[in-house]
């Protein structure tokens, strides 16, 4: 079962992720993004944590992503390709397959570190794993200083918007 | 459903965090009621700083743990709680004429720097990743938000795009390096990590290494180590001065408590992993730093490179990791503190509005129109390169010393090279301020908050450099 | 704490003259003067005072300073820096004399010299490796000032290789004395930089010892300056003013070799016997080098830096003979460069306020117009070829004596700078001094004026005095010597030869045995 | 339930695989906002390798965590959008090739 | 008690000094010259109550020493300042106090016209002080004091006339040459002090035969040390050329230093030596060849020279050689009584010809005078006894002493030496006589502008008196009827020199190291007894030898004045001659051009580049780097991006 949706799954959020480098406007870039957020939803569902996923939803599909579109769209960006004002075409080809092979090189050495990991044991879950229930008490009881920060770093960044984008230049 | 038990929380021991919190918000409540004049603003960040520092002294018998060993208020953290406070007094102190100068007329301004001082005594604190984490995203945010507050100013803006975009990319490689921790320990607080590491029973060690190495990008991006640290020249120039000071004394200080804490006090036995990485990244950034100093023309990139290169220094006292590499590097930042405030307060007195004199040439002559500001900027300057009898050299023999003591002979040798290389480009600011005629006049607006920095900042370094034996038994009281 | 207060003293007039108006040039440079000449006469009393009879430390003081890390502020002198340190004293009174003429920025300039001198004479009298250090680089920042700032046209490129030229050497330094820190806490339990203390405990294996050597070597041997590190030293010389030159040759460089006589020698006796071959050779080429480049020199202030070079290197020779001889002429022959080179740097500077140019081929027939000139310009010049009689030759003498124990050969090489300095010396003096007047500007230079006799009188005085009778300065430090002696005595380390003896009082007593076996 | 499960590898490796594709973004994209999105894909990726572990070790650490780099991410748009607004005022464009007045 | 005096001697040449250099310029020529002369006068007239101190002195006891202080000392080294006084100091002391003084008041006649007349005497003066120390110190310091002092004075003194170039060359080169020698002898003080523990001069050679053994290194390198010292000051072969040169100081000088007194100095001080060098057989015989090859080298360049100055420089150089000779073979007091007898007749010639050039108006070419003996009779009178007792007539004193060393040579068992003595001695007589009769004899080849006249009574007076000693300076050493030799009397005690038991010292010493000693006893043989005849024959073969060289030269001067141009045209060896062997040409070419380029190299190419170079260099590099660094600082951040990637991916590499 979680097999049979995780594959297709996964592949679906790689291709979405690729989407998301690969396309030429923000916003094909940005509705790529969301649909990989979505899929990543559903990844996390098959792995019980349920809270998670519907905050990934909620906060990261709607919230943030509305986000970037509204900004996209107020800033009149769509479709805007990216013209090589900085360097020949040439040399940004070779930077991109430059950094197309860094990021392989790194993939590689992930993927073979995780493969020397070895985590075979098969995971054992409880009955009650990832529930709002479960999750909720750990965040108010063990986490709960994380939490109130938490607050904090959202005034913080409330107000850094507010100063940053106000038109109204005093 | 049975309901959950609140926990005990420690709020004596937050106690610092909650002060600075109330006042950051009481500075941005009272600025809706103040016109333009933000003085008392001011007054309110300085008096919760001092509060601060207080609180902060609230507790004894340290080190006391709360939030299931989350939090902890030791030695380190209220030494630099300390720092902290003299670090973001000192940035407000100096910003006030240069706000009014340039225009920065906005008191979240304060607010953002009280808040920030937050998320440092925050993370100095932490003994838990995630609220680490927390604690540098907090600090992040906020030297975002500052470091492009010039909105009309495109230099500011684009410094906080890249501080920004740069960040957040650092964020991730950090937090994926936390993640593999967390993987490979099964936990996020540091003290079982440590525990796990000594009992031998990580789960799977490449991982664990994996996520050290990306730690060290994470962290090397906040403290601006090669090869890390492309954004902070570009940053500092484009930075409002005073935020520059700011971001080059208390975030940095704060980001290597924490690296501290995790790299010497948490995995001292996977030091084999880690150590030569540390090694490679303090001579590269030591090298890199200096170098780039070198062909500076401008006095806040120069100032940068500097400050790379004293990340340099810095890394070696976490490379130490013995008894002495806490003390030497909490001295060594409130040295730091001293020097660059009093420089910076020197770059900021020379500058007029919409015209910064930045440049090298602007200081030309300087000793013999104003030859007490000429002096003290040589102090700095000095002390910055480590000449006795300043601070800087007190500072550098301390953390020499602690890695000396480890046996890591060459890496002091190349510590002291560099520093060699350092005096280089800071006697270059003294040639030009004592050796070349001057250019043009100069417009010095002897604003009385900024030379009451530069005042303290001098007393401080000479002080330091001269009777340090205070601080240092402050700093050694373990 | 008479020490202290002397060495601060012209630290206190320095803080002083920043009260005065700038405008005020006739006070500035007599108060200056009257801090230089108060210390000088009151320092003379330490010598007065001495204690011939003891190496021991005098007129020691000693306060915690950083007790955290058993720093002390600890000084006191003994043998080997009385005289320095009195004759840093001196070379400071007759500097500001020197520098009357000085116009520019004269306010910075006293202070800039003031504080200087209380930096050297710190490093003199420090007794804790940390408060030396200490000294050793606060020293450095006016000497800095006073090369770039009232140096010649390219005093900023000198001003900045002599700083970093000496800050590489003394940083190594630095991390030599914190390794030597922490040896000592781990030998004897007790943290400290105590200078009389790590002397009497520190007992190093050889391997240490010779990395250690190394590193206070470099810091030392730039400042000396040593072959191949002696390049900062003639662009420094010529382009300092007058009076920053006679200070650089009268004292700054006296620290390294002082450094090599405090530090390296008791420190580390077992590499300074290792090393002494190297050093010997090092200091030959200095010797012979320095002098063949002096040869050809053009300009008069960088012939006689290089004459340093040569000089220093017999200084360097003596104290690595390991012996009373060497170091004893190494000490005197200290004082005696000293002199004549800070003479022979007044001398120069005294024909370049009038010219304003120092190429000897601008210069010709000058005995013509300036007797009284040529006759001191003669008399430090023959001092400084170590003409006996004069008291160059007391320390050559004692120096080649001291060396020729050790090695004939070196003895023989060394020696051979005598006669390139005739060369380099004479040479020059017949160019500038001699032949005919021929270029126009000189017709009418004007001879010496008082002042300028005030500065280079006493200088003269001291040529003869320690030419001739030189037993009142040599008498100051014979007790410390024997005592250094009794631990760096190349005896201790030479490898025994089974029948034979190399040294030479076994040798005497050889023959008076066989003169006894004789009688019997 | 006997299902057969996915191995923890396997999310590693796509967690690994977005991971890396987020930095790829960062580095080919020129447009401030796309690379702020592909920073968004690297957070996502350590999300997945949190709950994985957090599923693995029968914890809900990793779940917190998660929670709090989605509000770190919320932050950080938030203040990242701020920033190109009020750049884009001063400099109509978000081609980051564009933002070079700075250097050496 | 009148030996206590001692110390006064030296003391007033200082005061004169002093007050000449301090107050010449104030207090008038005359009263100048009566300081300078008085007190070398006063020094004269105290070394004589000193002598008859000595005198009254019982023979063995003939030592005294009188130390004033501690000079330095450090360690078990101590030099002293104190004088010795025995015979023969006491000797050097009449003959340089006396002769010194006779100078003094002939260049107050010779110098009278020159401006700077004070500086001349102060440096007179000094230069006697200087010789007073050399001559009675008491140790080898001391001793060198004044053997620098007196090279210093004789550079002051050469470069007189500083405005002359050639002067002031001179000078410079006398300075160096000495120099070079004085570099030796400092090594020999040195190396003696290494095996004595001591410079003094009882000391040392009281302890040599039982400190140094037989011909063996040590003594041997000490002596030639020594002896190299002593070329230095007593140019001889192969540091000889600074002589002649110096001749461009005023004639006055000329007698008095670079005749009469410093240039004996190194045969004085190797006398003085003698107790080390008679164990050095090796170094005897160098000092002896060298010595003859330098009296026949500085011969034939005698006699092609035409500067009237020059013929005697070379004269002196070659007589010089005779003395060495002479101690080379171990007969010290011939050299000693020659270096007296010389000091006599060449102080007269060079005033004499001082005389000359002042009559002449400074004019020193030979081919520019002639017939001068009836303008200047006194000068003409006194030149030529003193000719006559440098070639060796009978009775004057130059027979004597000259005849003394070639019996030595000869009874040394050298033929050789013998030869080249008598060689020199027709030589001598040559040219000597070609001189004379070039200046004062034949056609006048006066510039008819020139007005010869005779010198004043105060340059006259000193004529007369030398050319009296130089005539009957003979009897000091009247060598025919044992103990009629005064001087050899005199000087015995110096010279006493025990070898036997020296050389069983040297014996058991070698014993001692393991090693053999090799047959000494043919040293020990006695020696033969003092054969009359033989030196009666020997005395008559050189008469005639020296007649024959004045003889020759009156054929080639006077009789056919054509001769001499006939027979050297055209031969490459006399153009050789006439240019000193280009002595001086081979010393630039090879010694010193190589100095100062070799100099300019290491100055330019090892110093500016080569070590600055480095230095500077590291600078560039670092800069180089700075600055390649900073092409990374592009501005650009997706370049910082692939930065940090990069950075990651080395970490990961370093991690692995």
């Amino acid at each position: 079962m979680e097999l049979l949706i995780f594959y297709p799954l996964a592949g679906i959020c790689i291709l979405f992720a690729l989407g998301v480098v690969i396309n030429n406007s923000p916003i094909s870039s940005a509705i790529s993004l969301i649909a990989m957020m979505l899929c990543l939803a559903g990844v996390f569902i098959l792995q019980q944590a349920h809270f998670i996923a519907i905050l990934q939803i909620i906060i990261y599909a709607g919230a943030i992503m509305v986000l970037f579109m509204f900004v996209i769209m107020l800033l009149n960006l769509k479709g805007k390709g990216e013209d090589d004002k900085w360097q020949s075409r040439d040399r940004n080809v070779l930077l991109n397959v430059l950094s197309g092979l860094l990021a392989a090189g790194i993939l590689y050495k992930l993927i073979s570190i995780i493969n020397e990991a070895k985590f075979n044991s098969p995971a054992l879950t409880s009955e009650n794993f990832g529930t709002v229930r479960e999750v909720g008490t750990i965040l108010f009881t063990e986490f709960v200083l994380p939490f109130e920060v938490a607050s904090i770093l959202l005034l913080v960044a409330m107000i850094g918007a507010v100063v940053l984008a106000k038109s109204k230049v005093d | 459903m049975e309901p959950i038990s609140a926990p005990p929380i420690d709020l004596i021991s937050l106690a610092p965090v909650l002060v600075l919190a109330v006042f950051g918000m009481m500075v941005l409540i009272t600025d809706l009621f103040i016109g333009k004049d933000k003085s008392v603003l001011v007054f309110i960040s300085l008096t919760g700083l001092l509060m601060t520092t207080i609180s902060s002294l609230a507790k004894y018998n340290l080190p006391v743990y709360s939030f299931n060993g989350a939090y902890v208020v030791d030695h380190l953290s209220v030494f630099f709680t300390f720092i902290f406070c003299i670090s973001s007094a000192l940035a407000i102190l100096i910003s006030v004429d240069y706000n009014k100068r340039e225009g920065i007329n906005v008191g979240e301004y304060y607010s953002l720097i009280l808040f920030c001082t937050l998320g440092m005594v925050l993370l100095a604190s932490s003994t838990d990743m995630i609220m680490i984490f927390l604690g540098i995203e907090i600090i992040s945010i906020s030297l975002y938000i500052l470091a492009g507050i010039q909105r009309k100013n495109t230099k500011s803006n684009e410094a906080a795009l890249k501080y920004f975009l740069l960040g957040a990319f650092a964020t991730g490689f950090l937090l994926y390096g936390m993640t593999l921790i967390y993987g490979s320990t099964g936990t996020t607080k540091l003290a079982i990590i440590a525990k796990v590491i000594g009992e031998n029973k990580i789960l799977s060690e490449p991982l664990m290494l994996m996520g050290v190495v990306l730690l060290i990008i994470g962290f090397g991006f906040k403290v601006a180590a090669v090869p890390f640290h492309m954004w902070a020249p570009d940053v500092y120039q484009g930075a409002p001065t005073p935020v520059t000071a700011f971001m080059a004394v208390g975030p940095k200080a704060a980001s290597l408590a924490a690296f501290y804490r995790i790299m010497s006090e948490t995995m001292p036995e996977l030091s084999y992993s880690w150590e030569t990485l540390l090694c490679v990244v303090s001579v590269l950034s030591m090298f890199i730093g200096n170098l780039g100093a070198i062909m500076q023309s401008n006095i806040k990139r120069l100032l940068a490179f500097s400050s790379v290169s004293h990340v340099g220094y810095l890394l070696i006292a976490i490379i130490a990791k013995n008894s002495l590499s806490s003390s030497s590097l909490m001295f060594y930042m409130l040295a730091y503190a001293f020097m660059v405030f009093g420089t910076f307060g020197i770059v900021i007195l020379l500058g007029r509005k919409g015209e910064e004199n930045l440049e090298l040439e602007n200081y030309s002559g300087l000793a013999y129109k104003h030859p007490v500001i000429a002096l003290t900027m040589t102090i700095f300057l000095l002390s910055l390169g480590g000449l006795p009898p300043l601070a800087g050299f007190v500072a550098k023999f301390f953390i020499f010393s602690a890695a000396l003591k480890e046996g890591y002979v060459i890496l002091v040798i190349i510590a002291v090279l560099n520093s060699a290389i350092s005096f280089y480009y800071y006697l270059r600011v003294i040639v030009f301020m004592y050796m070349k005629e001057p250019i043009k006049e100069f417009h010095i607006s002897l604003t009385p908050m900024t030379l009451l920095v530069i005042a303290i900042s001098a007393f401080g370094t000479v002080q330091l450099g001269i009777f340090p034996d205070p601080i240092i038994a402050l700093a050694q009281a373990n | 704490m008479y020490l202290t207060f002397l060495t601060f003293l012209p630290l206190l007039g320095a803080i002083l003259l920043t009260l005065i108006p700038r405008d005020e040039v006739g006070a500035i440079k007599q108060t200056a003067l009257a801090f230089a000449v108060t210390d000088f006469v009151l320092s003379v009393f330490l010598w007065t005072n001495f204690d011939l009879t003891t190496h021991e430390m005098q007129f020691e003081y000693s306060v915690p300073w950083i007790t955290s890390w058993g720093i002390n502020y600890h000084v006191g002198l003994d043998g080997i820096s009385l005289l320095l340190y009195v004759m840093t004293t001196f070379l400071t009174m007759i500097s500001i004399i020197a520098s009357w003429g000085v116009t520019k920025y004269i306010r910075e300039y006293m202070i800039a010299f003031l504080a200087l001198s209380t930096g050297m004479l710190g490093v003199f009298i420090s007794l804790d490796m940390f408060l030396f250090y200490f000294f050793w680089e606060f020293q450095l920042v006016p000497m800095y000032i006073i090369i770039g700032v009232w140096g010649g046209p390219r005093r900023v490129y000198a001003a900045v290789k002599f700083f970093l030229y000496t800050a590489v050497g003394s940083l190594l330094m630095l991390v030599a004395i914190i390794w030597i820190y922490k040896a000592i806490e781990e030998q004897t339990g007790v943290a400290t930089t105590d200078l009389i203390f790590i002397t009497e405990n520190l007992e190093l294996p050889l391997a240490p010892q010779k990395w250690l050597f190394l590193a206070f070597f470099l810091a030392f041997a730039i400042k000396v300056p040593m072959f191949p590190f002696h390049t900062w030293l003639p662009d420094a010389h010529v382009q300092a003013p007058t009076a920053g030159s006679v200070i650089l040759a009268g004292v700054l460089l006296k620290m390294g070799t002082y450094g090599f006589l405090r530090f390296n020698l008791p420190l580390f006796p077992h590499a300074s016997y290792e090393f002494m071959p190297m050093i010997a050779w090092l200091s030959i080429i200095g010797i012979v080098y320095g002098a063949l480049v002096s040869l050809v020199q053009e300009d008069l202030k960088k012939l006689v830096a290089y004459s340093s070079v040569s000089h220093l290197g017999f200084v360097m020779i003596g104290i690595f003979a390991l012996n009373h001889y060497g170091i004893q002429g190494a000490l005197i022959q200290n004082i005696n460069h000293g002199i004549s080179t800070g003479a022979l740097f007044l001398l120069v500077g005294m024909i370049y306020d009038r010219r304003h140019t120092r190429e000897i081929k601008e210069f010709g027939g000058l005995a013509k117009v300036m007797p009284k000139y040529t006759v001191c310009f003669m008399i430090i010049a023959l001092s400084s070829i170590g003409l006996p009689g004069m008291n160059g030759f007391v320390g050559e003498f004692l120096i080649l004596l001291g060396v020729f124990q050790n090695s004939g050969m070196w003895a023989a090489c060394a020696t051979s700078g005598v006669i390139f300095a005739a060369c380099y010396i004479l040479w020059m003096f017949q160019r500038v001094m001699f032949q005919k007047l021929d270029n126009p500007k000189n017709e009418n230079l004007p001879d010496m004026n008082t002042r300028e006799l005030i500065t280079i009188i006493p200088l003269i005085v001291l040529v003869f005095w320690i030419g001739l009778y030189p037993k009142p300065f040599m008498k100051t430090f014979d007790a410390t010597v024997e005592h250094l002696l009794v631990k760096v005595n190349p005896d201790n380390f030479r490898p025994v030869k089974p029948g034979s003896s190399h040294s030479k009082h076994a040798k005497l007593i050889k023959i008076e045995d066989i003169a006894r076996l004789n009688h019997q | 339930m006997n299902i057969e499960t996915v191995p923890l590898t396997h999310y590693l490796f796509l967690s690994a695989t977005l991971f890396v594709i987020g930095v790829t973004g960062v580095l080919v994209k020129r447009n401030a906002i796309v690379v702020f999105m592909s920073i968004e894909i690297m957070l996502n990726a350590v999300n997945i390798s949190l709950i994985a572990f957090d599923r693995y070790l029968n914890l809900h650490d990793g779940q917190i965590f998660s929670f709090m780099v989605m509000c770190v991410a919320a932050a950080e748009v938030s203040v990242g959008l701020a920033i190109i607004i009020s750049l884009f005022r001063n400099k109509p464009t978000t081609n980051l090739d564009d933002f070079n007045i700075m250097k050496s | 008690m009148l030996l206590k005096l001692t110390a006064l001697i030296p003391l007033y040449p200082l005061i004169g000094c002093l007050i000449n250099g301090f107050f010449g310029l104030r207090i008038g020529k005359n009263t100048v010259g009566l300081v300078a002369a008085g007190s070398v006068g006063l020094s004269f007239l105290t070394t004589l109550i000193v002598f008859f101190g000595l005198v009254m002195t019982p023979a063995e006891e003939r030592v005294f020493e009188q130390v004033l202080f501690t000079w330095f000392a450090a360690g078990d080294f101590t030099a002293e300042f104190g004088f010795q006084v025995d015979p023969l100091s006491m000797t050097m002391m009449l003959f340089v106090t006396g002769v010194g003084f006779l100078i003094h008041v002939y260049s107050i006649g010779y110098m009278h016209e020159e401006y700077s007349f004070y500086r001349f005497f102060t440096y007179m003066n000094l230069f006697m002080f200087s010789m007073l120390l050399l001559i009675m110190g008491n140790n080898f310091l001391l001793m060198f004091i004044g053997w620098e002092g007196v090279g210093c004075c004789s550079y002051f003194l050469i470069g007189y006339y500083f405005e002359k170039k050639s002067a002031c060359d001179a000078g410079t080169k006398a300075f160096v040459m000495n120099r070079v020698g004085d570099f030796a002898f400092l090594l020999a003080v040195m190396y003696i002090f290494n095996i004595f523990g001591s410079i003094d001069f009882t000391t040392v050679f009281h302890a040599a035969p039982e400190k140094l053994i037989y011909n063996s290194e040590a003594v041997t390198t000490i002596t030639m040390l020594l002896f190299i010292g002593a070329c230095g000051k007593s140019a001889q072969i192969p540091l000889y050329t600074w002589l002649p040169d110096a001749m461009e100081g005023p004639t006055p000088v000329s007698a008095l230093i670079h005749a009469a007194t410093m240039v004996t100095a190194g045969v004085y001080m190797v006398v003085r030596c003698n107790a080390i060098f008679a164990l050095a057989p090796i170094t005897m015989s160098t000092v002896a060849f060298v010595g003859a090859g330098t009296a026949i080298f500085a011969a034939t360049i005698g006699m092609a020279q035409y500067d009237i100055k020059r013929v005697l420089a070379y004269s002196t150089v070659s007589q010089i050689g005779y003395m060495f000779m002479a101690v080379g073979v171990g007969a010290y007091t011939a050299a000693i009584f020659h270096m007296v007898t010389h000091a006599f007749f060449k102080a007269c010639l060079f005033l004499g010809s001082g005389s000359v050039i002042h009559g002449l108006h400074g004019e020193q070419d030979m081919r520019k005078m002639g017939a001068l003996k009836n303008h200047m009779p006194i000068t003409f009178v006194t030149f030529f006894i003193s000719t006559l007792a440098i070639a060796g007539i009978f009775p004057l004193s130059g027979f004597f002493s000259k005849d003394e060393i070639l019996y030595h040579a000869l009874m040394d068992g050298n033929v050789i030496l013998w030869g080249m003595g008598i060689t020199g001695a027709l030589l001598t007589a040559f040219y000597m006589f070609r001189l004379v009769f070039m200046t004062f004899f034949g056609e006048s080849r006066i510039d008819p502008h020139v007005h010869p006249h005779e010198s004043p009574k105060i340059m006259t007076m000193p004529l007369v008196i030398l050319a009296g000693l130089a005539f009957f300076g003979g009897i000091l050493g009247i060598p025919i009827f044992h103990g009629w030799h005064i001087l050899h009397n005199w000087l015995e005690p110096v010279f006493h020199f025990d070898l036997a038991s020296a050389l069983e010292h040297s014996a058991h010493m070698l014993h001692e190291q393991g090693k053999h000693a090799p047959s000494w006893s043919h040293l020990l043989a006695t020696e033969e007894g003092h054969n009359i005849w033989i030196e009666i024959a020997l005395m008559l073969l050189s008469l005639s030898i020296a007649v024959a060289g004045i003889f020759a030269a009156y054929m080639c001067y006077i009789k056919k004045p054509h001769l001499p141009d006939s027979l050297t045209k055209g031969q490459w060896g006399y153009d050789l001659v006439k240019n000193k062997y280009e002595v001086d040409e081979l010393y630039d070419d090879y010694i010193v051009k190589p100095t100062v380029e070799a100099s300019h190299l290491l100055w330019k190419e090892c110093d500016a580049k080569g070590i600055d170079g480095t230095v500077n260099g590291t600078a560039k590099i670092l800069g180089w780097i700075s600055k390649q660094a900073q092409s990374f600082q592009s501005g650009f951040v997706r370049n910082y991006a692939l930065f940090m990637v990069v950075g990651f991916i080395g970490l990961l590499i370093f991690s692995i």
